[in-house]
């Protein structure tokens, strides 16, 4: 699942975005990631029937993830709501033939910003407003190698298995 | 797979010049024998080996027994500031390092925090330089080292070394500059400086890689970092890059001869480039230092975009320069030295830096102000942040 | 200048393998990006590189994530003895290494004194073995690390790195061997030997200078020894030396391929040349283990002459070997190793080392029998102390 | 007059050494050096009127030492003793176009071994025979890059600049 660099489908939907934009009468909108992290999604959806039937999102970040938002709007078109919301990163990352390591929480970010936007809807239609609870304090680390989040306790990335030390 | 590529990434490798590359070429097959061996054959490599030792001193206005030869500028400069702290921890055991620091000079002096020793951080201005008084300030009695940049490889700021490195001496405390940004850009005399410790690097002089140098002022005694037999007189063990050493000697001689005329038309180059830039693409931070800088290197911020993205935007065009530095890129963090000069964190994401070289010409430049403003506006346009 | 040059000194040089020498041209000046780099141009030196950790972590048996690239067997040395003694402190701080160690792994070790360890030699027998009893003897509970080398450059003999490493890992200890001379003349399975680390280097492997590697059994943590971005993981700063890897990458492959049939070659070669030297010239040593050792190694001691001049008095004939190990022959001393063994100093003064490689020839050995048993005996007829 | 490698001049004398072999009836003997260190010369100098009329050597060393040895056996010869006693290493290293840093103490070894002949012949002359006192404790270590010897408080080699740390 791990690339030593961007497949060529990966490129393919950078340099080609496919359902960018927004939806002014979306149904749904999740906004995932923080632009001072270097990453932001928002996924627009339209449903009908239990289905998603329109997709745009925006995306502030790297290339990959601009290609994830562009396959997952792709993956979740047409499909059910719970089907979207079962869309795991893995799933996401094997559609594109995989990504680099250090790129793996962009897919991450991807299923997250489908799904927040799931809820969203969700949350609409049964009237409550959704209230995100308190951040938990950050009790990780971040693999310099791969980006992703370790326990704070790790020595070695549960991912890729770089080094975690502080001095290093 | 392009046409043709625009190759504006000097600071993070060089081709090897074609001169190195015709002399390093009998190193590798023919006289191929280990310089510490006793015989005629291993005196004709240690005979090359001092060749180039004479060159690359020559280009930094030192003595050839004040070069160490070493595999990289990292290792140079962990060499640098470990050896000298743990020889001189009797005189102190605090170490100041700029903010903007390359990560081998931060993560040395990291190291040594481990093995009791106290390290600071001397910030820097909006530009990216130290400031003469800030230093004065933060030094104290038991200063070993101070350790500044002569030249920001991200932001191109040139600092004002000579002032900071008299000030750190009049403290007694010795001085180190990483010299692999500016070496080979500027003239680097490591007596007008007045620097204790100089790095250097192959990687951006049209060296092989694989090879980089320190500047240890004669007398000064460090420790070695990597221990062993007698090669580079004690100083660094192993054996050496033959070819790589020898190429670095006559990239040093070359670069000597050339730097009188390939600082006006790097300077001009840029100087278009910039211009260029700053007025197609709106919301530009131009970062740095405008005036006192490196003259092939133009560093900008993008406002609402993300630095990556646009460095592959432009590599489909068969454009190519990177996003912060090099050696740390592939590490997602924001860049520390855009964080130091007071850039807002989502600002600092958009960054390209574009380093040139005396073959890069004007057309390559002009195509560059015709693709960055359309690449730009293309990933503003799938930006959530970006409102015009 | 000689006609014809006989070149047995291959444990301080190899020429660059011809397959590896056209595998490595296109890094210099082509594809001389930096692997580090975000764009596709780095990427594919990125996997280049990635493809040389394969080829090498199949040599040895290990997993390409096991292997560390380094500038040099010495700084592999380096960081595996400083680096796990660092790391693992609160483990114990006693050090055992051989006797008869490589300086990288000696000065390692002494300089981890410094910071407060503790080094003992292991003594070896005078066929230069490490008795398992000596070393289960030796070990204490706050022994953190072993260090024995597989195969001595000096003397060629082999130890039973399988038996030693398991009788440190019943003591909880780390065990790191020095295969620089081994690797490439005899199967060296990390899995089969049981170490933790492993030390191997360009040097004796046809590969290019500048490069060599560090096996770090999955999961273990050391402290690195340069510090800086994030190149080998992290575990190892600075831009990596591209065509040595990729050389040594090569090498690896080729030299797997090789190894079935380069042994029994080198060994019928040597034992002709070990039988001549010895029939022919009285009063020689020959050192080390007569049956485990190197395939390719002869190595003697001739009494009543000194190591250097017998090279050169050969070299003028062009025959080349080596007195003693090339890293420290400038160093007047006489060898530690000869010492460790238990020769009177003044025989082991008259070392010769000898190492072949599979384009060596019988003609060749045949020429060196002839002209050995002259050059000995010139020597000894201007010796004070050479009595018939 | 330190070179990278040796001379034409020193490999000359080096494969073709002049007046090897000893005198059996030698007016002086002179021995230094000492085998255990891998250097070690014999000199036996035959005295006429106050003048070295014949000289020999034995010696067991480097290529360094075997051409000094020889190319003192040269200057030596027809100097009265004054003058042989007052040849010093510099101008031994000088005839030889220079040596080595690190073979540097060859030379000395051939200026001593020269001196000690003809000590050696002035004790037998004045009939008193030759005690030498009692060796001093070493205060001194070897550079391990040049061979010379320095102060055991010296950090630097006095003669090459090398450092000379116990550590490294
Ligand atoms: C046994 C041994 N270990 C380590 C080394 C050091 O290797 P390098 O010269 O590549 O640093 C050598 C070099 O000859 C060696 O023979
Ligand atoms: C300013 C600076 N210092 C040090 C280094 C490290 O040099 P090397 O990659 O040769 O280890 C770099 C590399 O880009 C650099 O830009
Ligand atoms: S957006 Fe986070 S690295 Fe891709
Ligand atoms: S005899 Fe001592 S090194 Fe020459």
């Amino acid at each position: 699942m791990f690339t030593e660099k961007y497949t060529e489908k990966v490129l393919e939907h950078f340099t080609h975005p496919r359902n960018i934009g927004t939806l002014e009468d979306a149904d749904g909108v999740g906004e995932v990631g923080n632009p001072a992290c270097g990453d932001m999604m928002t996924f627009y959806i339209k449903v009908r029937d239990g289905r998603i039937v329109d997709v745009k999102y925006k995306t502030f970040g790297c290339v990959a993830a601009i290609a994830v938002a562009s396959v997952v709007s792709e993956m979740a078109k047409g499909r059910t709501l719970e089907e979207a919301k079962a869309l795991r990163n893995e799933d996401i990352a094997r559609e594109l033939g995989g990504l680099p390591k250090q790129k793996w929480h962009c897919s991450v970010l991807g299923a997250k910003a489908l799904k927040e936007a799931i809820l969203d809807y969700e949350a609409r239609i049964s009237g409550q407003s959704r209230e995100k609870g308190p951040q938990k304090p950050r009790r990780k680390q971040t693999c310099p190698d791969c980006g992703i989040e370790n326990p704070i306790t790790a020595r070695f990335c549960m991912q890729c298995g770089a080094p975690l030390e502080k001095e290093s | 797979m392009k046409e043709r590529i625009i190759y504006l990434d000097h600071a993070a490798a060089t081709p090897v010049l074609p001169e190195v590359w015709e002399a390093i070429q009998p190193y590798f097959r023919d006289r191929f024998w280990n310089p510490s061996v006793v015989y005629d054959l291993g005196s004709e490599i240690r005979e090359k080996i001092e060749e180039a030792r004479a060159r690359v001193a020559d280009l930094i206005g030192a003595e050839a027994g004040e070069i160490i030869f070493t595999s990289c500028g990292a290792e140079a400069n962990n060499l640098a500031i470990k050896g000298l702290a743990l020889a001189h921890s009797q005189k102190g055991r605090r170490i100041l390092v700029s903010a903007i620091e390359h990560h081998s000079v931060l993560n040395s002096a990291r190291f040594l925090e481990r093995l009791g020793f106290e390290m600071a951080l001397i910030p820097v201005d909006e530009k990216g330089r130290v400031n003469p008084e800030t230093l004065q300030k933060m030094l104290t009695p038991d200063t070993v080292l101070v350790s500044v940049a002569h030249a920001s490889n991200e932001i191109g700021t040139i600092q004002d070394i000579r002032t900071l490195a008299e000030i750190a001496h009049a403290n007694g405390s010795f001085f180190h500059t990483d010299a692999v940004a500016s070496v080979g850009q500027i003239p680097v005399r490591v007596q007008e400086l007045g620097v204790d410790l100089l790095t250097l690097s192959g990687i951006s002089l049209g060296a092989p890689k694989g090879v980089g140098a320190l500047y240890l002022r004669k007398g000064l005694r460090i420790m070695p970092l990597i221990h062993g037999g007698i090669q580079e007189r004690g100083w660094r063990a192993g054996t050496e890059n033959v070819p790589g050493i020898i190429g670095l000697g006559v990239a040093a001689r070359i670069l000597k001869e050339r730097l009188p005329r390939k600082g006006p038309y790097l300077r001009r180059l840029r100087d278009r480039l910039v211009e260029g830039v700053l007025s197609r693409v709106p919301r530009t931070y131009y970062t740095g230092d405008p005036e006192r800088r490196l003259p092939g290197h133009a560093s900008f911020c993008f406002e609402g975009i993300e630095g990556e993205a646009l460095v592959f935007t432009l590599a489909a065009y068969g454009i190519y320069g990177n996003t912060g530095s090099a050696c740390a890129s592939k590490a997602l963090k924001t860049s520390p030295v855009l964080r130091a000069i007071g850039l807002p964190e989502v600002v600092a994401q958009g960054s390209l830096v574009l380093t040139l070289e005396e073959w890069n010409t004007e057309e390559e430049i002009e195509r560059v102000l015709e693709v960055l403003p359309q690449a730009v506006a293309r990933l503003r346009a799938m930006s959530p942040i970006w409102k015009e």
